[in-house]
């Protein structure tokens, strides 16, 4: 059974402990790396997490000319490989949700890769707005 | 299968290449011209390491890892004498190509090599050779630039010198470059590269770009994606996705949930 | 200097073979025989004609020693630096064409009037060094000689 | 006319010899490179002239007739009278009338025309009688000289396309590969592979197709061995390739030939052309289920694609750029396809082994290197030209016995094999045997065949730097040690010719050798170095004395040289007009003077006096 990332706005308290999770996890060379989820303020004390939906059909990876994207069967989410990206972008610019980003300090594109099957946003979600499942 | 590498034992798989096995497991050999996003090539032989054949009556040979398909019970070593002589001479040939190139001078320190021994090439630039550029571009589809002339005086080039009719301005060369020496400009909502001037998309509500007209039409054409994909820049797109979410959740007092 | 070509003659070399890429380097012979170069248009069209990008007809027209990109004089003056030549001192021969036509090898002087050639071995190494003006043959040559082989094309 | 049956071969053969001896005599007229160069066309269109003029009965212009290569291309234009084998030389287009009256109507042998001796200085009537050709074995050049390459009738005549016929209907693929498995024959293009284990390696491959390539790329700098083949005799070479394409079961094959080769490229497809109509190529070969077609590729002119790889890229209209070859082209080649490359010579052997049999081949030779190889002996001998000779003949028998000694009596100093990938081997190696195996141990190879004679008066440090040159022009530059340090190699030779080097600087070139031998990706950068690296090894002293002494001994390197007159200066005033930079100054019978600041070294003056008057020191 894949796992998925359950997000369920109305117990979004906008706190951003989950981007600051995810932040650290993908830290590199003492450097934070950019988050790959965003709680946006829709209304008053109203957030939605807005994060990758690893999607069935996904625009990223038929986006990618290098093969760098590809969904995995086994885990149902959208790996990137590093070895293989170019940086070019057209993941950035193709993902209708703008779930693919570009991180400029680490000189990288980033999207959710849900911590490899540990995603350190729902761990540290304070009100299971973010439930991995 | 098995292989091994200095004394170890690691996994490795049919198909794969020696240096494939060697970056998965972290050991540390230097590459200059090889990228998981093309074939490998086996131009810059600084990969070479010496293997053994079992199968073969021990025969020891030095190969470029790059190219070497695996096989079981292959034994490894990076590091060998004779290895790293090579290294270095091959890194005192590039510092004569290309003194002023801040990775190769960085490379060649860690082999000892600070200085060449041979001529430097006058008006150097910091270009190796690699051909990475030139074939990302091909792996792309494009072809837009390529290898020109042959020998010592080959470079990169676009056809016929005149800015590459085929160039969508993608920057994959330029990220790919390891002696980041190809440049370009963003200005506005122009890029310029290779002697082309492309217009960047603007995202249609902030402006914001991300690639270029030509690249984005390549895409929609060659990988069949929907045209509106590509006018809004990611953060509006985000910014979209959460008020259409926001309008089918049923908001409820956020303590009282929170509770629940 | 600029050489009109006719984009029709073009594609009429390009029709004698058949359309596939693996006849790239026997048609861009075809246009360096006809038109003693490989003008831009001709490189342009015969990329589109085979649907091989214009890049890789770029590579493949500078990679071989057969092309030239650059318009050839009219006479065509080729010394042999083939081994037998050189050890019978070819080089000087070289020099001293140089030296009278104004250009270095593979280049043609502005007139258009000669293109000095460097070749390896034509297979008359029984009269080496040889030099080769035109389809004329000038055995063991004397570098005192060459002005007057020059002279006479 | 459609070849289907051995009868059916065997009669027309039967009516092209009736059709030669109802002939009173056939003019041959020399039509090899060298021939071409010192002016046969003319002697050709002389005897036309001169036969259309005359009207006589027995002996028409279908009487002179245009070959290959005969060989002694130092005396050309030759032209040979058969059947008496009357050979002539130096032939000009004035002798031609001398040579229809006299030899052809009143049957009068011409003295002058006659090759000296330049032992005896007497004059020898038939070629079999001179030593050049006495020593020769020709096995791939059987028919050069003999046979027009552009009439198929006179390859059928001389017993052309039996070894197909054979084969066809005799023959399974297996029994064929063994018989050129028995013979022993190795690949002539250099690296001496065993031709029947290169054919039953690519026949078991599993795939869609198989290729046949005959590389006829002959790259090397003073090398006309393929190039002659393919001019004098392509039939021999598509009769091979056809054997070989059936025993590997090709649909397809390729002969890749350089354009620069007109008249290879011309007779190629004529042959073509020509077997196709009897239907000896094409669909079903003589009834059989076994289709072939050759074709041609033109191509463009690099030495690099001498290498397998390489050419394989251009064959398919690529850049010929070599892959490193860790699966072998014998199982990935053309079009990733298993492919059989073998060059001119080796596929032009094969028709013979399969007439003669693979033990006839072994019996000639030595037993590593069987059979014979083809060379074009050039440099600095008294008869250059295309020979071919048994495996495991000395350098000394080649070079004094067949190539008549260094010429203009000087001494010799080394000899070259291998091409630019190949070394030069010294005296003490003159009694060295030729082979595949004994060459490589010397520090040389055999390569396509070109062989270089060097004499006193050559700079063996110049020649390293020469063949460096070369391959610094031709290296396709795709990796850093070819690329670049062939390049360096070559400017540290160049220092070493002016005389700005030091003993460092040879150290480092040795160094840089051995790296460029162990990480060039192809064999042209892995065999790179072999130019310098055998003559620093015989050849030190030499080195050296540019180094230290700032003297090139060979007198060859401008920088190290100056030329003086001496007392046995006549006062001729000779050497005065062909100084192009009017160096030379002198009056008659006085001593003349070369003002050294204006001398560029050319040796025009030491090449034109007569009195040994010109010393280079």
């Amino acid at each position: 059974m894949i796992k998925r990332l359950l997000v369920t706005p109305s117990l979004c308290i906008g706190c951003r402990t989950c981007e600051l999770a995810c932040s650290l996890t993908h830290q590199e060379n003492g450097k934070p790396g950019r988050s790959r989820i965003y709680p946006l303020e829709v209304g008053k004390e109203q957030f939605v997490p807005v994060v990758c939906l690893q999607c069935d059909d996904p625009a990223c990876v038929k986006s990618c000319p290098v093969g760098a994207l590809a969904l995995e069967e086994s885990t149902g989410y959208i790996r990137l490989s590093y070895e293989k990206c170019i940086k070019c972008r057209a993941c950035v610019a193709a993902c209708p949700f703008g779930c693919s980003l570009v991180d400029e300090d680490q000189d990288k594109i980033v999207k959710c890769d849900l911590c490899e099957g540990n995603p350190a946003c729902a761990r540290f979600c304070p009100t299971k707005a973010l439930v991995y499942k | 299968m098995k292989i091994q590498i200095n004394g170890r034992w690691y996994k490795a798989f049919e198909g794969e290449m020696v240096l494939d096995v060697l970056r998965r497991e972290k050991i540390d050999v230097p590459a200059l011209c090889a990228h998981e996003a093309v074939e490998p090539f086996g131009s810059c032989r600084l990969c070479m390491v010496e293997i053994t054949h079992e199968n073969w009556g021990g025969w020891k040979g030095n190969v470029t890892s790059c190219l070497y398909p695996v096989e079981d019970k292959l034994r490894v070593t990076t590091h060998t004498p004779k290895i790293n002589e090579l290294r270095k001479m091959i890194l005192n040939l590039l510092l004569a190509r290309c003194p002023n190139a801040p990775e190769i001078q960085k490379l060649a320190e860690e082999y000892g090599v600070t200085i060449t021994d041979f001529v430097p090439r006058p008006d150097a630039d910091d270009c190796i050779l690699c051909g990475l550029c030139t074939r990302v571009c091909a792996e792309m589809g494009f072809y837009a630039i390529s290898i020109v002339g042959r020998g010592y005086g080959r470079e990169v080039g676009t056809p016929l010198n005149e800015a590459p009719p085929d160039c969508t301005g993608c920057l994959a060369c330029v990220n790919i470059c390891p002696t980041h020496c190809i440049k370009y400009e963003d200005v506005g909502n122009v890029r310029k590269i290779w002697d082309r001037e492309f217009e960047l998309v603007p995202c249609k509500r902030c402006g914001k770009t991300i690639i270029t007209r030509e690249f984005a039409d390549r895409l929609i054409k060659d990988k069949n994606l929907p045209e509106d994909y590509f006018d809004l820049c990611d953060d509006c797109k985000r910014d979209d996705i959460a008020k259409n979410m926001s309008k089918l959740v049923i908001w409820q007092d956020k303590k009282e949930e929170v509770k629940r | 200097m600029k050489v009109d070509v006719d984009v029709n003659e073009v594609k009429e070399i390009i029709g004698r073979s058949p359309q596939k890429p693996s006849f790239l380097i026997a048609i861009l012979q075809d246009i360096q025989r006809h038109f003693h170069f490989l003008p831009p248009e001709a490189i342009k069209e015969t990329a589109s004609a085979l649907g091989v990008p214009l890049s890789k007809v770029y590579s493949v027209a500078t990679f071989y020693n057969a092309f030239s990109l650059e318009p050839r004089g009219e006479h065509t003056c080729r010394i042999c630096m083939g081994t037998a030549c050189h050890i019978r001192g070819a080089s000087m021969a070289l020099e001293q064409a140089e030296k009278q036509l104004g250009i270095k090898a593979g280049e043609t002087t502005p007139d258009l009037k000669f293109t000095l050639e460097v070749v390896n071995c034509v297979g008359a190494c029984a009269m080496a060094p040889v030099v080769i003006i035109d389809d004329k043959y000038y055995g063991n040559v004397r570098v005192d000689k060459i002005k007057r082989y020059l002279e006479g094309a | 006319m459609k070849i289907d049956s051995p009868q059916k071969l065997k009669e027309w053969r039967d009516r092209c010899l009736k059709k030669k001896a109802a002939a009173k005599n056939t003019i041959v007229v020399c039509f090899g490179p060298g021939c071409l160069a010192s002016g046969c066309r003319e002697v050709y269109a002389k005897f036309a002239e001169i036969l259309e003029e005359r009207k006589l009965k027995d002996i028409t212009l279908k009487s002179v007739k245009k070959t290959g290569c005969h060989g002694l291309c130092e005396k050309g234009p030759l032209v040979v009278i058969e059947p008496e084998g009357i050979f002539y030389t130096r032939v000009k287009p004035a002798h031609v009338k001398d040579i229809i009256e006299n030899t052809i109507i009143n049957g009068e042998v011409i003295d002058k025309l006659l090759y000296k001796d330049p032992k005896t200085d007497k004059r020898i009537e038939k070629y079999h009688d001179i030593d050049f050709y006495k020593k020769q074995t020709r096995i791939a050049l059987r028919n050069l000289g003999h046979i027009d390459p552009d009439d198929i009738e006179d390859y059928i005549a001389a017993g052309g396309y039996s070894a197909v016929v054979k084969v066809l209907t005799s023959l399974t693929p297996e029994e064929v590969i063994e018989e050129v498995s028995i013979s022993g024959l190795r690949g002539r293009g250099g690296g001496g592979f065993p031709a029947g284990k290169k054919w039953a390696t690519c026949r078991k491959v599993d795939a869609d197709t198989h290729y046949v390539i005959c590389n006829g790329d002959e790259g090397d700098p003073g090398a006309f061995m393929d190039r002659s083949i393919m001019e004098g005799d392509p039939h021999a070479v598509l009769e091979g390739m056809i054997i070989c394409a059936y025993a590997v079961g090709a649909r397809d094959a390729y002969i890749y030939v350089r354009e620069e080769y007109p008249l290879a490229v011309q007779h190629l497809y004529k042959a073509i052309e020509d077997a196709m109509e009897c239907g000896l190529l094409g669909e079903n070969i003589m009834g059989t289920d076994f289709s072939l077609d050759i074709h041609v590729s033109r191509g463009g002119g690099a030495f690099v694609c001498g290498e397998s790889s390489a050419l394989m890229k251009s064959v398919a209209g690529d850049v010929g750029e070599p892959r490193a070859k860790y699966i072998h082209s014998v199982v990935k080649g053309l079009w990733d396809q298993p492919t059989v490359l073998n060059n001119v010579e080796t596929f032009a052997n094969v028709p013979e082994i399969i007439n003669k049999g693979g033990e006839w081949f072994k019996s000639i030779g030595i037993e590593t290197s069987t059979g014979t190889k083809a060379f074009s002996l050039v440099g600095k001998v008294e008869n250059t030209g295309l020979i071919e000779v048994p495996m495991g003949i000395t350098l000394r028998e080649i070079i004094f016995d067949i190539g008549g000694g260094i010429k203009d009596g000087h001494k010799f100093k080394a000899v070259q094999t291998g091409g630019p990938s190949g070394g030069c081997l010294p005296e003490t190696y003159l009694d060295e045997s030729v082979d595949f195996d004994s060459l490589t141990k010397a520090g040389s190879m055999m390569g396509s065949g070109g062989m270089i004679v060097m004499d006193d008066r050559t700079c063996m440090v110049d020649v390293a730097r020469y063949f460096l040159k070369f391959l610094v022009d031709e290296s396709c530059g795709k990796d850093v040690p070819c690329r670049e340090g062939l390049y360096q190699l070559h400017s540290l030779a160049v220092k070493v010719t002016e005389g700005k080097a030091t003993e460092d600087d040879l150290a480092l070139m040795e160094k840089l050798s051995e790296f460029i031998v162990i990480g060039s990706l192809c064999g042209l950068g892995k065999s790179g170095p072999n130019p310098f690296l055998s003559t620093v090894r015989y050849f030190r002293d030499e080195y050296l004395a540019h180094i230290r002494d700032k003297k090139c001994p060979g007198g060859v390197c401008r920088e190290l040289i100056t030329y003086e007159i001496n007392d046995k200066c006549t006062g001729c005033l000779a050497c005065i007009k062909p100084c192009p930079v009017d160096a030379i100054s002198g009056e008659k019978k006085k001593i003349h003077v070369i003002d050294q600041a204006l001398c560029t070294k050319c040796g025009a003056c030491y090449a034109i006096c007569q009195f040994d008057a010109i010393d280079i020191k």
